[in-house]
């Protein structure tokens, strides 16, 4: 069994979301590489894209900062070797389909392996395109997949992705992109309620607009855990991402 | 071989909705249901009227005898410059605002390059009396004011994308980000042939009255409705694909495209898609696209807001594979040139990317007895700063022929 | 009673040609042979032609329901706005370009206000080859830069009249002493219904084309081809004339028109000639006008450059008093106020002379089943300087009503 | 006979165009009583108008200046008033058509009586118009009317103009406005001759254009005197209209 299924069978589980390359690749290392110690149970390791969709500013930004850092994919995974050499912390691919399918799918599935990514996130593969094209490759590289809940998804098409799921669903807390913070609102605690009560055979993880300490176990009630992003990067942006984290579970 | 989209909304390899879960459901309905309300006879007798007696359709097809005498063969021009707003885009605008009608909308978003796409959203939601928000890169805010005052006064709020190269693609970034925020009321209204399926179908539906019409006035006019060639400007390109899209399965008609090639294609600014793109994802659909080797979208360059953009229609890119469709890339001083040769020898002012469709006539042989029909899609208000400063310019330089491209700084 | 000119070019009292010498053998030839060459079979195709290729007609006849709603009755906009160039002036400039070819002449001049009128005989002239002058007052030139601009790139040259109120009559008089300059190869490309025999009768012919178009399509519409009422604006009165010259003899039909009344009537700044003027000389006419006790012309104002005029037609001159026309006078508020009505409710920027015809609308009783026809002569691009100023004005005073009209400074 | 037909009999004489009330009533005045002493036969006092179609810059900029000045056709005929106290020097009306129909056709008919104005120049009432609703009328005044001939006009037409001239021709020296300077042309003398060589039966006097001794000289030479206007005006601005006089006879 994988290191991520394992931990995913947990509660009260802390993730959080890092670009990679932001503010520094050394940064970044450091950061993986220390994480483990405040209580962080696995990262979503994000690949920085020009044109991030689903992103708010925050994570724009960082992007562009990682970018503009000399990120690439072949980066990435440069980071994730040496990292890998100091820890065996879970980390979660998290990027946009078009750079994995530039770098070529093969060889991205293969370098995930060889940095023992057990997991991917990629915001624009529909789970229909996912069944239809990248089902089978993944599967034979053993990747696992984790795929968006929104609350605009269909009780039908959330059966449908509990099915493809190999990885966590990811619960997205509210209709909006990444970074809106402000209080959960009674239509979020429903929809939390709403994906509980399905009772899903998959481990949920519930993110976006995850900013503190209060919205961090208000989400624990409802998934295995939850994913800290854009919050995160502006903690480290100001250099005081330790202390954040020290906040969460005190 | 065919152009039309399959059941999953791809020309061959191209196309398909390469969309964040988030739109799945907005996406996944429109998809179910356009071909349906679009195909209704209420919809039609609704869009055809006012077509008519709004947009002002049928736009003429104007034999410029001034131009054939210049370049040789019969060129006619395609009006779309006529049209209310002043361009193209206002006849996919009333049929998509139909669309948001029938699936009962209250509000309307849309990115713009040139304006001309925002102007035609802000004007069909102020005929329906309902809120409208246009984003428009930061760059374009400034090179197209004249639109944005429009887009204002017809009530739209305008959203300036400050990202990236602060043109159209952030806009189009914006504007998605917005209507994921925003599931339940909004109606994203694509101002092109790009996006996830359905809307590279559905926008080419659209204007496929250009060439509808381009038909009947053939056959009016030269007793057969087929020309020899069909030229059109791509940005995303919808009006190239509205003007082709009754030609694509008839092999006797060439298709010919022009695409900003900025200060020329090996310049490091430039739009030319077709030539420094490949296969790739932007904004939803597969296509080809300006990208880095590791897959980073590339900022493109061109003088003309409207086909500044790192991306082509997934129709267009499985017509440059198949062949079916030659580009030509246009610097930006080629359509200069072009915009003032058709301003003086026939009278009427092009929009900039009208002008680089123009500007693929002295590239042709044209044999005498041959028929062209070049789209013009749009007229040059909203361009009048820059070929004010490049008339000034040419007045102060009449002798840097060759030197233009590099001295001049619009 | 008739509304047609005598062989003198009267319109009853009003009309002639109050010439001096030096333009008598260019205004004679042109009396005796403007009706035999507009008559001609050849000139009829050549100006059908391009009406429908070049100028886009028909102009769509347009049900604005949202507008009807606001008002009651069933108000139809006729979308002169959609032509070629942004006006009415194009019917105009099209019919006399070719007169002027017929008649072997070189050079064209012409006076413009708001600058459509100089635009289209810019346009024409190049679609033509022949040199053109126009002339245009300082005030104008400023208020009316985008047709400047567009001017200059359709090759014609502007020059800028610095005398008088430096708007449209001063222009007028330019043009004149040009004409007289240069008697031989020079064409006045008028471009109302002003000046002396045969102008008005000739421009007004050429604008015809607006009423017969609105029968027609009103017979489609409507089953029968007369509305209950026709609303135009009156600068020097061409797409008035145009848009009732069917209609004259036919009383069911009431005309209605706007004047520019700029501050108001009675704030001596205002063009309201037809309540304010008297009968007397302009621009080689015998009409009515603002003047002196004296006999000096009145400078005139109103925000419109191509309503700031201190005459009238001698048609209309006729018609106000035969009591066939009934004239409102429009101050620039109220102009301003419904070109933002039409642009919020139907999408539609009207140019500020026709968002005067608008504004008559709130002056009238409406019955429900009433068909009205509002000329809308041109479009509001050239504006947008006067329509954002006044947009921001209402935006920081939102409550100044009633003192608008002295607050606001354009 | 009146006095102007007397002198119209004559040769090289010498006419001035005046603009009432330019650069001041006052001055107007003084040149009117003055001006004979320099060799002057008869005076055009022109009507300052609003909008002179056929005048260029001088005039117009003259005609601005005057009706600043409060010159109305009211008070041009006070100024005439005055000076007919000092002189009978022979002064030609000349004013576009708008102000005299304002001021009443037949006022002002009796009121050039009363002043002593025998001849009328109204550049804008062509020969048609005057002849259908103006002739009747001056005749019963006995005021004399002088019409434009000019490049343009054909032989024809000039026959019918001398026919209706009872003051005298005014020969328009080339096909423009007023003002004009520089030498005159070898089109404009064959306009001259080919109006002495009609030998026409009224008298002539060729203006426009006219601007110093030669060109007045060679004017005379073709007709029986020559017509000064914006030249003149020119000086009036200057203050030295006398010493320009004198050149002209020099
Ligand atoms: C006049 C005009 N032509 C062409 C374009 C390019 O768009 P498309 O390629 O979708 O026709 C634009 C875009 O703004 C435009 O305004
Ligand atoms: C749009 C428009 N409407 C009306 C007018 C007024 O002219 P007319 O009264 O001759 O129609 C003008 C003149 O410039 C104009 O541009």
């Amino acid at each position: 069994m994988k290191k991520i299924t394992q931990i995913l069978e947990g509660k009260n589980l802390l993730s959080i979301f890092l670009t990679a390359g932001f503010p520094t690749v050394e940064r970044t290392i450091e950061i993986l590489t220390e994480i483990e110690d405040y209580g962080v149970d696995f990262v979503e390791l994000g690949m920085p894209f020009s044109d991030p969709l689903a992103d708010g500013e925050t994570i724009q930004q960082s992007s562009a900062v990682a970018i503009r850092n000399g990120m690439t994919l072949a980066t990435y995974f440069e980071v994730m070797k040496i990292v890998r050499k100091k820890t065996d912390l879970p980390v979660v691919y998290m990027g946009y389909l078009n750079q994995i399918l530039q770098f070529g799918v093969e060889q991205f599935c293969r370098k995930c392996n060889e940095v023992n990514i057990e997991c991917l996130i990629i915001p624009d593969l529909p789970l229909e395109v996912y069944e239809r094209e990248f089902k089978t490759i993944f599967e034979k590289h053993e990747l696992l997949i984790s795929f968006l809940v929104t609350p605009t998804t269909s009780d039908e098409r959330i059966l449908k992705i509990e099915e493809l799921t190999t990885g966590f669903m990811y619960v997205v807390s509210s209709s909006s992109i990444t970074g809106r913070r402000g209080k959960i609102t009674k239509k979020q605690r429903a929809h939390y309620e709403k994906i509980k009560a399905m009772k899903l055979n998959k481990p949920t993880m519930i993110g976006f607009g995850i900013h503190d300490k209060k919205s961090y176990e208000l989400a624990c009630q409802y998934a295995n855990g939850a994913i800290i992003g854009s919050e995160f990067i502006r903690y480290v942006a100001k250099e005081n991402a330790a202390y954040f984290l020290t906040t969460l579970k005190a | 071989m065919s152009y039309t989209i399959d059941e999953n909304g791809y020309y061959g390899s191209y196309g398909g909705a390469y969309i964040p879960e988030m739109l799945y459901r907005n996406i996944s309905q429109l998809q179910d249901n356009y071909l349906k309300i679009i195909n209704s006879d209420a919809f039609q007798k609704e869009y055809k009227q006012l077509l008519a007696d709004y947009a002002g359709r049928p736009s003429p097809l104007y034999h410029a005898r001034r131009l054939s005498d210049k370049y040789g063969g019969k060129i006619y021009l395609k009006r779309e410059d006529l049209n209310h707003t002043g361009s193209h885009k206002i006849n996919n605008t009333i049929g998509q605002i139909l669309v948001a009608k029938h699936m009962n909308k209250k509000r309307i978003i849309a990115e713009t390059g040139a304006g001309q796409h925002g102007v035609a959203t802000a004007t069909v939601s102020a005929l329906m009396g309902l809120e409208c928000v246009v984003y428009m890169g930061a760059l374009d805010v400034k090179r197209q004011a004249p639109n944005v005052a429009r887009m204002k006064m017809l009530g739209a709020k305008v959203i300036t994308a400050h990202s990236g190269s602060q043109t159209l693609k952030d806009a189009t970034n914006e504007a998605i980000r917005d209507w994921i925020n925003n599931p339940e009321d909004t109606y994203y209204l694509i101002g092109s042939v790009v996006g996830p399926h359905p809307y590279p179908d559905m926008v080419a539906r659209f204007q496929s009255i250009i060439s509808e019409e381009m038909q009947q006035q053939l056959m009016e006019k030269e007793g057969a409705p087929d020309p020899d060639r069909i030229l059109a400007c791509i940005g995303g390109g919808s009006n190239a694909a509205g003007a082709f899209y009754h030609y694509l399965d008839n092999k006797k008609v060439q298709l010919l495209a022009a695409e900003g090639a900025g200060k020329g294609i090996t310049s490091g600014e430039s739009a030319a898609t077709s030539i420094l793109g490949s296969d790739g994802i932007i904004h939803g659909s597969k296509t080809l696209l300006m990208q880095t080797s590791d897959g980073q979208i590339t900022e493109p360059y061109s003088l003309s807001a409207g086909l500044d953009y790192p991306g082509i229609g997934p129709l267009h890119a499985h017509l440059i594979k198949e062949k079916r469709l030659h580009v030509y890339p246009i610097t930006d001083i080629e359509a200069l040139e072009a915009a003032m040769e058709l301003t003086t020898l026939e009278g009427i002012i092009p929009a900039l990317e009208s002008a680089h469709a123009l500007a693929i006539l002295p590239k042709l042989e044209i044999r005498k007895d041959e028929i062209l029909v070049i789209n013009l899609s749009g007229r040059g208000e909203k361009d009048m700063d820059a070929y004010q400063k490049y008339f000034t310019y040419l007045k102060k330089h009449p002798k840097d022929e060759l030197e233009k491209s590099f001295l001049f700084v619009p």
